[in-house]
C-alpha cells in the first residue's frame, strides 16, 4: 500500500509508449484537439491530447454527471419500471480523464460531497466516479481569467486528481496522490524514474512563476461572511445587465442542480435526470404560481450565495475553483471577479 | 284586433322540409305550433332523398337534426297521421278541428326500440324506400324517423284481418301496443295556417311510351334516389332491378310528366335537370366505368354555382347531355335493356341502356284540392295554391299562406325561405298576442373538476348501414372498452334515433358517466343533439366528443374494410382521449337590443323593414340612394303583366307611414361595430341627401352622420344590371339591353291602349325615333346571357330568359308582326314560367339555340347591323338584319358587397353574392349569427322570390329579436395571462374584431360574445398564451398521443 | 471613435443635467479585452465611464422589456438608452409590439460603422494573452507580449455587420453620426444565400450539425429583444411542448421554432450569434428567413414604426407554393 | 444498493374526497412488497414523492402515523399535473413512492411536554400524523397535555371531519375548531362580536363587513367557532410553559401566528413549522429548495422557528 505520496519522472518520448500502456487497461479521456478542446472526449492515440489548452469549454462534470442521464426506463401501459440506467450502464473497463486542470479537478472533489457521500449516495454519479481516475495537469501558463487561488485552488492543485502531471523541460514530473493514483501508473512503472532533487526544483520554480501570474482577486473567507447580510443593496443592482440564460452555470464546473421529468412515448417512458439552472425563471415556481425567486435578482444572488456562503457552510467548500468559464463566455461580460470585488468594497 | 286570453298560435299542415322550416322559425319566435302531418312521420320527401345539389350533402344528414329538433321542441306539437277536417272563422281566430287516425301505438309508451318490427311475422312494401322492398306490417317509417313511434298498417295485420297474432303486443316492454285505438278529433284554436304541404311525383305510368312498370329497369328519379341511398333497398349499390347487377350505361330522361301539354303539365319541375346531374355524379361515386346520359331540352340550372355542378358532371363524372326528347322506349328481350329512341339532327336514334331512370316531375293531386276546399282557398289551373307575383306566400284566403311546392314545384331553398317567409306572414297576424312562455327545465350540473376520475362512455353508430358496412363496429366497441378511463362501450344502430338519446341518458345515470363520445357521421349536423343529450342528462355539454367514424372513415375506406375498422378504432381512442382531457365550458348570455337595422331600400329591403315593424320591432332602414324602390323602379311590370308602379307605391307608402320604420335614405354604413343583440353602427349622409331628408320627409333630423343601436342587421342591398361592352352597345342606337327595352315598351303600352296610332314619339330623347313607331320595326332580335354564364360572371342570371320571354310577349301584343328572335342557351323559364315561354312560342317567338363557344357575332354596316348566330340544332348559320338588337344582360352583384362583407365579418361567394351559411336550408341566415340575406345581395331572382326571401330575413331576425337574451359560443378563446406579453398580434389577426388590449395589464383580452372559436389568435400566439376552449393545447396534444 | 464616445458622454451628462432621464443604458468598459459591457447608468454613477468602440456588441434593447415591464405610462421618465442601426430596428420592434411605449425612451442613435468579431480576432491570437487594445479608424491594434498585431476591421466585422443594410439607427431623438463603412448590403445575404442555394438534406444536415452542439442554455434566447416572452415555449409545462433533455430531436425542435417565431421580426443583429458559447451560426438560419419574409412581402423589420408586419395580415395574392402535397 | 430515485410501487386502497370543493383527496396506500414496507420507517412530519410513471413525481407529507399499521394516508391538493392524475386515479391502481425523506417533528424534545398543533386548511396533514401518533395508547403517557387547533376557510374545507368530531369528543386533548366562515349548520359555540378587529385584514374579494369576532375570557374548553386560527389562539391563550407548538398552514396563518404566540410568551427555539418548497430529488442534490443553506427535503420539512429567524426569508 502507498504510504506516501510518490514523485516520478517520465520523458516525453516515452509518453506515446506510457500511453500505449494505460489504454491496455483503461479506456482514456481527455481534452482532444479534433473538437477544439470542447469537453472531454475518448481519445485513442497519444497525439490525440491536446495539452496546450486553457480549459475545455465543456467542465469536466458532465463526464460524471452528464446534462440528461436516465434514471430508469418505464412501461406506461403496464404501470412498471423497467431498469434503471445504473444497472444498463455497466462501466466494465475502468477510464482515466487524462489532462485535467487542476480546477476541474477539484470541482469533482466538491461535486463528490453532493453525489457520492452516503447521504443517501447517488449511484449514477458514484459508478462513473468510482471505475474514473483523474489524471490532472499543472497549469503553468493559467489564462488571464484564472482566478483558482482566489478560491482556494491553484495551478497545482491536487485535490480531485489520483495523479498530476507538470510539465519540465523535455519530461513530465508525475505525482502521485492517491493508492488509485499507484495502482493506475503500475504497468507502466518501468517507465518511470524516480524525480530527482533537481527535477522537484524545477517544478518548483515552474509552479511559483504560474502562481505569480494569477492575481489573488479576493479572499474567500472574508467574501462568506459579507454575504451573510442577505439583504445588501448591491443585489439590487448586481443583476441588472444578467440576461437570465444558463452559460455561467452550465458551464461551471460545480453547478450541479438538476431537474427530474417524465419522457413518454406512446407506452415507453423514462425518467431522466437533466441539468437545470437556478438562472431560470422557472427553476422554483410552484405549482400554485408562487415563486420564492420571482426575479433575475433574487437568482443572481442565490447563484453567488449557493456557491460563496450556503456550499461552504453546507458542505465547508467554496463552490467555485476559479476555472473562468463563466467569465469568458457571459453574453454580457458579467466578470464574477467584478462582482466579488464590488461585494467585498460594499462598506 | 280582438283581445284573447291566449299566446301565438299557428297551425302548420304539411310535415315536410317546408313545414318543419315554418314550425322551427315560429316556435323560435315564441309561436306555439300545430304541426299535421298526414304520414306517421315528419320529413317529407327530403327525408327520402340520397343527397342534395350542388353540395352533394346528405339529405337526411343535413334534414335529420331540424326533424330532432322539431321532435323536441316545446314549443311545436307534432300531430302525426293526421288530416284538417273543418276550418271554421277567419284570422286571428280560426276554429280548426284534426283528425288524427289510429297508430295502434301509444306514442307515449313506445320507445322506438324496433323489436316489435323483428317480430312481427308480416311483410309489406316498404313506402319509405318507394316498395323497392319490404319492411314489417309493425314499424317505424325510416330508422331517423320523429317521432321514432311504431305504427300497425291495418290493412296487412293479421290480427286485424283473422283476430289473431298480437305477436307484437306480446314483445311489447312499454305495453305501448293498442289494438283498440280509434280515431281521434282534435279541435284547435290558431291565429294563422301554414299550408305547407308538398305536390307529388308524377306517376309515370301515365307515360307509357317510357314503359315503367312495363319494362324492369325503368325506374323513377324517386326510387332511383332510394337505390343510391346507403339506408335504401340495395343499401347503396347501384343495382338494376332485373337482375341485380351493376349497370353500366345509364340513362335519365328528363321532363316526365312535367312541360308537356300532351298530359297536361305545361309547367316545369323546376329541381329535375338538376337532381339527374346530382344523380350522374354520385352513380360515378358508387360505381367505376359508367356511362351516363341525360336526354332533355334545356338544362335549367338557373341556381347558385349550378352551371358550375353542370359542368362538374359534364367534364368529371362521364355525363353526357342530349338535347332532344325521347319519343319512346322499349326492351332488348334478352338482357332486359332498355332502349331510347329519340330524334337528333333530324335521325331517328336508338340507344340501348342497362337502366333507365325518368325524371319525374311534380303534380298536384285530388287530395290537395279537398284539402284547398276545405280551407277555403283558391287553387290555380294546374291545381296549385293561387297566388301573386306580389303575394308569393299569400292565399286567397287572408291568414293562411302557403310555402313549398304547393304554391308551384321548386327546390328546395326557395321552399325553406318561403316557409320562413309565410311564418314571417302569419307572425304579423298575431302580432297582437303574448308570445308563448317556453320554460325549457334542465336538470342542474352535475359538478365535474379535473380531479374527478373520468368516466367515459362510448356509443359507436352503425348509421344503419352506412358505418357498419364498412367498419365493425363489434371490434371498434371492444377495443374501446379496453381503454383507460372508458366504463362503458356499446353499438347502436342509430345513435341519433330518439331511443338512443334516452339511453344514453340511462348510462350516464347508471354508470355515472362524467364524459361521453359518439362515434358516428359528423359532428356537423349531429354534435348539437348529443350536447343536447347531456345536458338534459344533467352533464355539462362539453364533456362530449364526437368520432367521425362515417364521413372520414367508412365512407372513403369502403374498400378496405380492415383498414378502416383500425382507422375507426384510432379515431374513437383519440375521442377517448381527447374527451379525457375536455372540461366543462360555459356560454355567456347576451342580451338582445330589439331593433334592426335593414341595409338596402329595395324591394328586399322594404319588405323586410315592414315585416319586422308590423310585428312590433323597430327597424332603421339605410338607403344610399335619395329614394327607396331600387330596382323594381326600372321594372315596369311582371311576367304575369302586372303594374309593378302601384304595388311599389303603396309599399313605400307603407314604409313611410310606419311609426317604427325611420327611414334614411342617401346614407351609407360608415362603420359597424359589435355583435348580435349589440351593434352600433354609424351611418353617413351625403350632403344633398341631407336636404332631401329634411324637406320632404321631416324625419331625420339634417345631419352628417347617425348612430343606430341595433341587435341584428338584414342585408338586402341588391345587385347591379351588367353594362354590356359587347354588341356595340352604347355605339349603334340599335343596340338597347332588355331593361331599356322594356322602359320603352312600358311608355308605348298605355299610349297605345288609349287608342291606335296615336302614337308618334314614344321617348324622343333616349330612343331618337328609333321606335317613332312601334308597327315600323320589322324584326327584332334579342342574344341571352349577355354577361352571364360566360368567363366574366360564371352564373346564371336566373331571371334574364324570362325577361325576354315577357319582352317578347309584350312586343307581341303591340306590334303581333314584328318578328322576334331569341338567340339562348337554354331557355330557363323554371317553373310557373314555363307557361310563358310556351305563350311565347305559341305567339311567334322564335328560339334560336346557340353554343357557349359559338356565340352570336354582330356585324355592324353602315345604317344596319347583322347578326350571325351558328344555330345548334340543325347546325346551320342564320343571319338577322334586325331594327332592335336587344341584350338580356345579366345581374352582377354590388360593387360595395365587398366593403360590406368585411364590415360584417360576412362571407361573399367566388360569384361576388353574399354567402349564406347553407345553401340548401339556411339561406337567409349567415354563419355569423345576428345577420340576415335577402334579395339581390344573396343572388339574382324575381320579384315573387325576392318578396318570400325578404319575408324570409324578417322572420330569421324575429327568432333573435323575440328573445330577451341568447347564448354565445361555449368554445371561445382565452388568454393564460400569465404567459401573455401584450405584442398584440392576435388583436390583429382576429377576423372578429374579438379581442382587445387591455391598456392596464398590457395583456390581451377576448369579448366572448365576439369570438366565434376559430382558433387563429391561438395559432398565432408565440408564447401559447391563447388558447381555445375545448381545443386546448393540452387537449389536442393527449388526442395525437392516442396515435 | 473618441470623438463619438465624447459626444455620447456629453449629451448623456446634459439628459442628467436636464433632469430628462433618470437611468441610461450605455456600455463601459469589458473585463476583457475585445469586449464591453452593458452598463446601467444612473446620476450619481460616473458617466465618464461610458464607452463607444468596435467592441460595443450587446443588442441593448433586450433589456427594454425586462426593466420597464409592459409599462405604457407616462409618468415616469424615459429611458434613455444609446442605439446602433441594429438596436433601433429592435426597439421598433418591441414598440410595434407594445413592450414599450415610444415615449418611455430617449434613444441616442449612432450611425454604427460595424461591430468587430472578438472571436474572429482571438481566432488569429493563437491563445496568445492580449496586454492591450488601440483602434483607430480602420484597424484594431492589438498589443501582445511579443509585440502587437493589426487588423483591419473591415475584414473583421461580425457577419451581421458585414451585411448590414441600415447602420443608421431607424429611429432616435439625438443622432451621432459616426464613420459608416461603405459596405454594400446585399440581399439574400451571400453566405445565406450560399445555404438556401444548397439541396434540402444537405441544408439539413448542416442545421442538424449546428444545433447538436447546443446545450440548451438559452443564451441566444435571453440575448434577443425579440425573445421577452414571459414563458417561452420551450420551459413550459402545460403543455410541455419539448422534452427537457439535450437529445438531438430536442435541440432541434427548440431552435426550428425559436426561428420561426423570428419570421418577420428578426432585425438581424447577431445577438444570438455571440452569445452562443457554443458557436452554433444561428444566424444562418434567421438570416435566411429575414430575405425570405422581404422577398416575399416585401418587409423588413425595424424600419418602420407604421407597416404591417405580415404575420399580422392576410392578403389574397400571398405565395401559397409552399402548399404542396405531401411526397 | 438502494437507489434513492427509484420509486417503490404502492397500491391505493382506498380514496377519500376531504373537502366540498372536491379538490383535496386522500389516498391510502398500501405497499406492494413487503420488504419495502419494512424499510419504510417514519416518523410524522416526514413527507414522501409519490409518482405516477409517465406523469412525474410530487412530495407529500405524510397523514398517517407510524402509529397505523399496514397502509399510509397522503392527502393532496389538487395542483398540478401530477396530482391532478393522482386524483383521477381509481382504488386499486399502483403508484410509486419514495421515501421517507426529510426531517420529524422533534418527537423526542416534545415527549414530556405540552404540545399544541396548530393547522390551517390542507396543510393538517403531517400534524395529523402528529396526532393520531401522540394518541396512540402507548406513547400518550409520554406526553402531557395536547391542544389542537385547526382553522379552514368554511366547514366544507375541514379535513378529515370524521375525526375531528372524534377529537372534539376525546378526553385528554382540547380541540378548537374554527372556520372563517361557517354556514347554517355550522354552531360556533361562541358568539360573534363586531368590536374585534380580525387580527389580518378579510380577503377583499368577499368585501363588507365580516361579521366579527369573539372577545373575552380565554376559551378554557374546545369547540367549534368562527373566526380565524390567530384569533383563536389569542383567545385559547395557552401557557407557554412546558409546551412545544407545531405549527403547519398558510403563509398568512403562519405570518399571524407567530407573533401571537410569541407574545403569549412562546421562544422561538419552542416553536415548529413545517415548510413546502419546490422540489425534485428530495434528497439535498438537485439544489433547488434551499432557504440559505438549508435544503427544505433534506433539513426540512420541520425547523424550528428559532432556527428559520436565522435563515433569509426567500420561501
Amino acid at each position: 500500500m502507498l504510504k506516501e505520496k510518490r514523485n516520478l519522472m517520465l520523458y516525453k518520448q516515452d509518453f506515446e509508449k506510457f500511453f500505449r500502456l494505460l489504454s491496455e487497461t483503461f479506456t482514456i479521456f481527455g481534452p482532444s484537439k479534433t473538437d477544439g478542446s470542447r469537453s472531454f472526449t475518448k481519445i485513442d492515440a497519444s497525439d490525440e491530447i491536446a495539452f496546450d489548452y486553457e480549459n475545455t469549454k465543456m467542465s469536466l462534470k458532465e463526464f460524471f454527471f452528464p446534462q440528461t442521464e436516465t434514471l430508469f426506463f418505464f412501461d406506461t401501459e403496464k404501470n412498471e419500471v423497467k431498469q434503471t440506467d445504473v444497472e444498463t450502464n455497466k462501466h466494465d473497463k475502468q477510464n482515466i480523464l487524462f489532462g485535467v486542470r487542476p480546477c476541474d479537478a477539484m470541482s469533482i472533489s466538491f461535486l463528490d460531497k453532493v453525489f457520492n457521500a452516503n447521504n443517501p449516495q447517488d449511484l449514477y454519479y458514484t459508478r462513473r466516479r468510482k471505475s474514473t481516475r483523474i489524471v490532472s495537469f499543472a497549469c503553468t501558463n493559467p489564462a488571464s481569467t484564472c482566478f483558482c487561488t482566489s478560491v482556494g485552488c491553484g495551478p497545482d492543485s491536487e485535490t480531485g486528481a489520483d495523479i498530476i502531471f507538470f510539465e519540465l523541460n523535455g519530461r513530465y514530473f508525475i505525482k502521485t496522490v492517491t493508492p488509485e493514483g499507484e495502482k493506475t501508473i503500475k504497468s507502466a512503472e518501468k517507465l518511470l524514474n524516480p524525480a530527482t532533487k533537481n527535477d522537484i526544483e524545477e517544478k518548483v520554480h515552474l509552479m511559483k512563476t504560474a502562481n505569480s501570474n494569477l492575481k489573488k482577486i479576493f479572499d474567500s473567507g472574508n467574501l462568506q461572511k459579507k454575504l451573510d447580510n442577505f439583504n445588501a443593496p448591491y443585489w439590487g443592482k448586481l443583476h441588472r445587465k444578467c440576461l437570465g440564460c444558463g452559460i455561467c452555470t452550465y458551464l461551471c464546473p460545480t453547478c450541479h442542480c438538476f431537474d427530474i421529468t417524465d419522457e413518454v412515448i406512446k407506452s415507453n417512458g423514462r425518467r431522466i435526470r437533466t441539468w437545470d439552472s437556478c438562472m431560470f425563471s422557472l427553476f422554483t415556481l410552484h405549482a400554485s404560481g408562487h415563486n420564492p425567486r420571482p426575479t433575475q435578482k433574487e437568482r443572481m444572488r442565490q447563484r453567488i450565495m449557493h456557491k460563496f456562503n450556503y456550499a461552504p457552510k453546507y458542505y465547508g467548500k467554496t463552490f467555485c475553483v476559479g476555472c473562468g468559464r463563466c467569465v469568458i463566455y457571459c453574453p454580457v461580460n458579467m466578470d464574477i471577479r467584478d462582482v466579488m470585488k464590488e461585494i467585498m468594497e460594499e462598506r | 284586433m280582438k283581445e284573447m286570453n291566449s299566446h301565438k298560435k299557428v297551425m302548420v299542415i304539411g310535415g315536410g322540409i317546408a313545414g318543419v322550416q315554418a314550425a322551427l322559425d315560429l316556435a323560435d319566435s315564441g309561436v306555439e305550433v300545430y304541426l299535421i302531418e298526414r304520414s306517421p312521420s315528419i320529413g317529407g320527401r327530403m327525408a327520402q332523398l340520397d343527397k342534395t345539389f350542388p353540395t352533394n350533402d346528405c339529405s337526411l344528414c343535413i334534414l335529420s337534426p331540424k326533424l330532432v329538433e322539431a321532435g323536441n321542441h316545446p314549443c311545436i306539437n307534432i300531430i302525426t297521421n293526421a288530416t284538417v277536417e273543418k276550418v271554421k272563422g277567419d284570422a286571428p281566430h280560426f276554429k280548426v278541428k284534426i283528425k288524427k287516425e289510429p297508430r295502434y301505438v301509444d306514442e307515449a309508451k313506445c320507445t322506438g326500440c324496433g323489436i316489435c318490427m323483428a317480430k312481427c311475422p308480416v311483410k309489406i312494401p316498404d313506402t319509405y324506400n318507394m316498395g323497392l322492398c319490404d319492411t314489417k306490417c309493425i314499424h317505424i317509417p325510416f330508422p331517423q324517423a320523429v317521432p321514432a313511434v311504431a305504427l300497425i298498417d291495418k290493412d296487412h295485420c293479421i290480427y286485424f284481418r283473422r283476430g289473431k297474432c298480437r305477436i307484437c303486443e306480446k314483445f311489447c316492454e312499454p305495453k305501448a301496443i293498442d289494438f283498440n285505438q280509434k280515431e281521434k278529433y282534435i279541435d284547435l284554436e290558431v291565429g294563422s295556417i301554414i299550408l305547407a304541404v308538398g305536390l307529388t311525383e308524377f306517376d309515370a305510368v301515365l307515360k307509357d311510351e317510357y314503359g315503367y312498370k312495363i319494362y324492369p329497369n325503368v325506374v323513377t328519379s324517386m326510387e332511383f334516389e332510394r337505390i343510391l341511398s346507403a339506408s335504401g333497398p340495395t343499401q347503396g349499390h347501384v343495382l338494376r332491378p332485373s337482375d341485380a347487377k351493376e349497370p353500366k350505361r345509364i340513362a335519365f330522361i328528363q321532363c316526365v310528366g312535367s312541360r308537356d301539354t300532351q298530359i297536361g303539365n305545361e309547367y316545369c319541375s323546376a329541381f329535375c335537370c338538376m337532381q339527374a346531374a346530382k344523380d350522374a355524379i354520385i352513380i360515378t361515386e358508387h360505381l367505376s366505368d359508367v356511362e351516363i346520359s341525360v336526354f332533355g331540352m334545356d338544362i335549367r340550372a338557373y341556381g347558385k354555382d349550378f352551371d358550375k355542378f353542370i359542368e362538374r358532371a359534364e367534364n368529371e363524372h362521364n355525363t353526357r347531355f342530349v338535347r332532344v326528347r325521347v319519343s319512346s322506349v322499349d326492351v332488348d328481350p334478352v338482357n332486359d335493356n332498355p332502349i331510347v329512341h329519340y330524334e337528333e339532327d333530324g335521325h331517328v336514334r336508338k340507344e340501348a341502356f342497362d337502366l333507365l331512370i325518368l325524371s319525374v316531375g311534380l303534380r298536384s293531386t285530388p287530395q290537395l284540392r279537398r284539402l284547398s276546399a276545405k280551407l277555403g282557398i283558391k287553387l290555380d289551373e294546374s291545381g296549385f295554391v293561387h297566388t301573386t307575383p306580389f303575394a308569393p306566400i299569400s292565399t286567397s284566403r287572408p291568414g293562411i299562406f302557403v310555402c313549398g311546392t304547393f304554391s308551384g314545384p321548386k327546390d328546395i331553398p326557395e321552399s325553406v325561405i318561403e316557409a320562413s317567409g309565410a311564418a314571417g306572414s302569419a307572425g304579423v297576424i298575431l302580432s297582437g298576442f303574448p308570445n308563448k312562455e317556453i320554460v325549457v327545465e334542465y336538470p342542474s350540473e352535475i359538478p365535474i373538476n379535473d380531479g374527478d376520475r373520468p368516466k367515459v362512455g362510448v356509443f359507436v353508430c352503425h348509421c344503419g348501414i352506412n358505418i357498419a358496412a364498412t367498419v365493425n363496429v363489434k371490434q371498434v366497441v371492444e377495443y374501446i372498452a379496453t381503454l383507460p378511463y372508458v366504463v362503458h362501450s356499446q353499438a347502436m344502430l342509430f345513435a341519433c334515433s330518439q331511443d338512443a338519446q334516452k339511453l344514453i341518458t340511462e348510462k350516464i345515470h347508471e354508470l355515472g358517466l362524467n364524459r361521453v363520445v359518439v362515434a358516428a357521421c359528423t359532428p356537423r349536423t349531429h354534435e348539437p343533439l348529443f350536447q343536447e343529450t347531456l345536458k338534459k342528462s344533467g352533464l355539462n355539454p362539453y364533456l362530449f366528443e364526437f368520432a367521425n367514424i362515417r364521413d372520414q372513415c367508412s365512407w372513403v375506406h369502403q374498400k378496405e374494410p380492415e383498414k378502416a375498422t383500425e382507422k375507426a378504432k384510432d379515431l374513437v381512442k383519440m375521442a377517448v382521449f381527447k374527451v379525457i382531457n375536455l372540461e366543462p365550458l360555459s356560454k355567456m348570455r347576451l342580451s338582445i337590443n330589439k331593433n334592426s337595422l335593414v341595409i338596402g331600400g329595395g324591394l328586399a329591403g322594404v319588405t323586410a323593414a315592414l315585416g319586422l315593424a308590423e310585428q312590433g320591432y323597430h327597424v332603421d332602414l339605410v338607403e344610399k340612394e335619395s329614394e327607396l324602390g331600387g330596382n323594381l323602379r326600372h321594372i315596369p311590370y311582371t311576367l304575369e303583366g302586372e303594374k309593378t308602379g302601384p304595388f311599389l307605391k303603396s309599399l313605400i307608402e307603407r314604409v313611410n307611414a310606419h311609426p317604427l320604420i325611420a327611414v334614411n335614405c342617401g346614407a351609407e354604413i360608415e362603420e359597424i361595430n359589435g355583435f348580435i343583440g349589440d351593434y352600433k353602427t354609424t351611418i353617413k349622409f351625403n350632403t344633398n341627401s341631407q336636404k332631401y331628408q329634411y324637406s320632404e320627409l321631416g324625419m331625420i333630423e339634417p345631419k352628417e352622420r347617425k348612430q343606430i343601436e341595433h341587435g341584428i342587421i338584414i342585408v338586402a342591398t341588391g345587385a347591379q344590371e351588367y353594362q354590356p361592352t359587347e354588341y356595340f352597345y352604347g355605339e349603334d342606337k340599335k343596340v338597347i339591353t332588355q331593361r331599356e327595352l322594356e322602359k320603352i315598351l312600358a311608355q308605348v303600352n298605355p299610349l297605345r291602349q288609349a287608342g291606335p296610332r296615336k302614337l308618334k314619339v314614344a321617348n324622343g330623347k333616349q330612343s331618337d325615333n328609333l321606335i317613332a313607331d312601334i308597327d315600323h320595326l320589322s324584326s327584332v332580335v334579342m342574344i341571352q346571357c349577355v354577361g352571364s354564364r360566360d368567363d366574366k360572371n360564371q352564373y346564371c342570371s336566373r331571371v334574364c330568359c324570362s325577361t325576354a320571354v315577357k319582352n317578347a310577349l309584350m312586343l307581341k301584343q303591340l306590334a303581333p308582326r314584328v318578328k322576334v328572335f331569341i338567340l339562348y342557351r337554354d331557355v330557363r323559364t323554371y317553373g310557373m314560367k314555363e307557361l310563358y315561354y310556351k305563350k311565347a312560342r305559341e305567339s311567334g317567338v322564335i328560339f334560336i339555340q346557340y353554343d357557349k363557344d359559338e356565340k352570336p357575332e354582330v356585324i355592324r354596316n353602315e345604317n344596319s347591323l347583322c347578326v350571325e348566330v351558328k344555330e345548334k340544332i340543325m347546325n346551320k348559320t342564320l343571319q338577322f338584319t334586325p331594327d332592335l338588337l336587344v341584350l338580356s344582360t345579366g345581374i352582377i352583384p354590388n360593387s360595395d358587397n365587398k366593403f360590406l362583407s368585411q364590415t360584417l365579418k360576412v362571407p361573399l361567394g367566388t360569384d361576388g353574392f353574399f354567402l349564406e351559411a347553407h345553401v340548401k336550408l339556411r339561406p337567409v341566415d349567415f354563419a355569423t349569427d345576428g345577420v340576415f340575406v335577402c334579395g339581390l345581395a344573396h343572388y339574382p331572382k324575381d320579384i315573387s322570390e325576392t318578396i318570400a326571401q325578404a319575408k324570409a330575413a324578417a322572420s330569421r331576425a324575429l327568432t333573435v329579436l323575440s328573445k330577451d337574451e341568447i347564448e354565445a359560443e361555449g368554445k371561445v378563446a382565452y388568454i393564460n395571462e400569465t404567459r401573455c406579453s401584450g405584442c398584440g398580434l392576435c388583436v390583429d389577426i382576429c377576423a372578429y374584431r374579438a379581442i382587445e388590449l387591455d391598456p392596464e395589464k398590457n395583456i390581451a383580452v377576448v369579448n366572448e360574445a365576439l369570438c366565434k372559436g376559430c382558433g387563429t389568435c391561438a395559432a398565432s400566439c408565440r408564447s401559447s398564451a391563447i388558447n381555445l376552449k375545448g381545443f386546448k393545447d393540452e387537449q389536442i396534444l393527449a388526442t395525437l398521443a392516442a396515435i | 471613435m473618441r470623438q463619438i464616445e465624447y459626444e455620447i458622454i456629453n449629451t448623456v451628462e446634459k439628459l442628467f443635467a436636464d433632469k430628462k432621464i433618470d437611468i441610461f443604458i450605455g456600455y463601459k468598459k469589458g473585463t476583457l479585452s475585445l469586449q464591453t459591457s452593458p452598463y446601467f447608468l444612473s446620476e450619481q454613477d460616473d458617466v465618464r465611464k461610458l464607452v463607444w468602440n468596435s467592441f460595443c456588441s450587446n443588442n441593448l434593447a433586450v433589456f427594454i422589456p425586462r426593466i420597464i415591464p409592459n409599462s405604457k405610462s407616462k409618468e415616469s421618465k424615459p429611458v434613455g438608452i444609446l442605439c446602433k442601426g441594429c438596436d433601433s430596428r429592435s426597439l421598433v420592434g418591441l414598440i410595434k409590439e407594445k413592450q414599450i411605449n415610444r415615449d418611455n425612451l430617449f434613444i441616442i442613435g449612432i450611425s454604427c460603422p460595424g461591430i468587430v468579431d472578438r472571436r474572429k480576432i482571438l481566432s488569429r491570437l493563437d491563445g496568445k494573452e492580449i496586454i492591450g487594445i488601440d483602434e483607430d479608424a480602420d484597424s484594431i491594434v492589438v498589443k501582445l507580449k511579443d509585440g502587437e498585431k493589426r487588423f483591419e476591421k473591415e475584414e473583421y466585422l461580425c457577419e451581421s455587420c458585414l451585411n448590414c443594410a441600415h447602420p443608421t439607427p431607424s429611429i432616435y431623438d439625438v443622432l451621432i453620426r459616426g464613420a459608416v463603412y461603405s459596405l454594400q448590403a446585399i440581399t439574400p445575404d451571400p453566405i445565406t444565400k450560399d445555404f438556401s442555394s444548397k439541396p434540402r438534406e444537405e441544408r439539413w444536415k448542416i442545421f442538424e450539425t449546428e444545433v447538436s452542439k447546443c446545450i440548451r442554455c438559452y443564451a441566444c434566447r435571453d440575448a434577443c429583444p425579440n425573445c421577452y416572452c414571459k414563458e417561452c415555449f420551450a420551459e413550459q409545462t402545460k403543455p410541455q411542448w419539448l422534452g427537457v433533455s439535450k437529445g438531438l430531436s430536442e435541440v432541434i425542435f427548440y431552435h426550428i421554432v425559436r426561428i420561426l417565431h423570428q419570421a418577420g421580426r428578426c432585425v438581424d443583429c447577431g445577438a444570438c450569434v455571440r452569445a452562443c458559447p457554443m458557436d452554433i451560426n444561428l444566424r444562418l438560419f434567421t438570416r435566411v428567413m429575414v430575405d425570405e419574409v422581404k422577398e416575399r412581402f416585401g418587409y423588413e423589420p425595424g424600419i418602420s414604426l407604421k407597416d404591417t408586419p405580415p404575420l399580422a395580415t392576410f392578403s389574397a395574392d400571398d405565395k401559397q407554393e409552399f402548399m404542396t402535397e405531401p411526397e | 444498493m438502494n437507489n434513492p430515485y427509484v420509486p417503490m410501487p404502492v397500491r391505493i386502497s382506498d380514496i377519500i374526497t376531504e373537502n366540498e370543493a372536491r379538490d383535496i383527496k386522500t389516498f391510502k396506500l398500501i405497499f406492494e412488497n413487503k420488504e419495502d414496507e419494512k424499510k419504510f420507517s417514519f416518523l410524522p412530519g416526514q413527507f414522501a414523492e409519490l409518482s405516477i410513471l409517465g406523469f412525474g413525481e410530487c412530495p407529500i407529507g405524510i397523514a398517517s402515523s407510524p402509529t397505523e399499521d399496514g397502509f399510509l394516508l397522503f392527502t393532496v391538493k389538487r395542483a398540478g399535473v401530477v396530482t391532478t392524475r393522482l386524483h383521477r386515479a381509481e382504488i386499486g391502481e399502483t403508484i410509486g413512492i419514495r421515501g421517507p425523506l426529510g426531517n420529524t417533528y422533534p418527537i423526542q424534545d416534545m415527549e414530556g411536554h405540552n404540545v399544541l398543533i396548530i393547522g390551517g386548511g390542507f396543510a393538517f396533514t403531517t400534524l395529523r400524523s402528529t396526532i393520531k401518533y401522540i394518541l396512540e395508547k402507548r406513547n400518550r403517557g409520554s406526553f402531557k397535555d395536547l391542544t389542537v387547533i385547526y382553522g379552514a376557510r368554511n366547514p366544507g374545507e375541514l379535513i378529515y371531519k370524521d375525526e375531528l368530531w372524534q377529537w372534539e369528543k376525546q378526553s385528554g386533548m382540547k380541540t378548537y375548531i374554527t372556520v372563517d366562515k361557517g354556514d347554517k349548520n355550522w354552531n360556533p359555540l361562541t358568539l360573534p362580536s363586531p368590536r374585534c378587529p380580525p387580527p389580518y385584514p378579510p380577503p377583499t374579494s368577499g368585501g363588507g363587513q365580516r361579521r366579527g369576532y369573539y372577545v373575552g375570557e380565554g376559551l378554557k374548553e374546545g369547540g367549534r367557532y368562527e373566526g380565524f386560527v390567530p384569533t383563536i389562539l389569542k383567545e385559547v391563550a395557552p401557557s407557554p410553559k412546558d409546551t412545544i407548538a407545531l405549527i403547519c398552514g398558510p403563509p398568512i396563518m403562519i405570518k399571524f401566528t407567530l407573533p401571537i404566540l410569541t407574545n403569549l410568551g412562546f421562544v422561538p427555539e419552542s416553536i415548529f413549522l413545517s415548510l413546502e418548497m419546490r422540489m425534485k430529488c428530495g434528497i439535498g442534490k438537485c439544489g433547488r429548495c434551499n432557504i440559505g443553506h438549508k435544503y427544505v427535503c433534506k433539513d426540512g420539512p420541520v425547523f424550528a422557528y428559532a432556527e428559520l429567524q436565522r435563515l433569509p426569508n426567500e420561501y
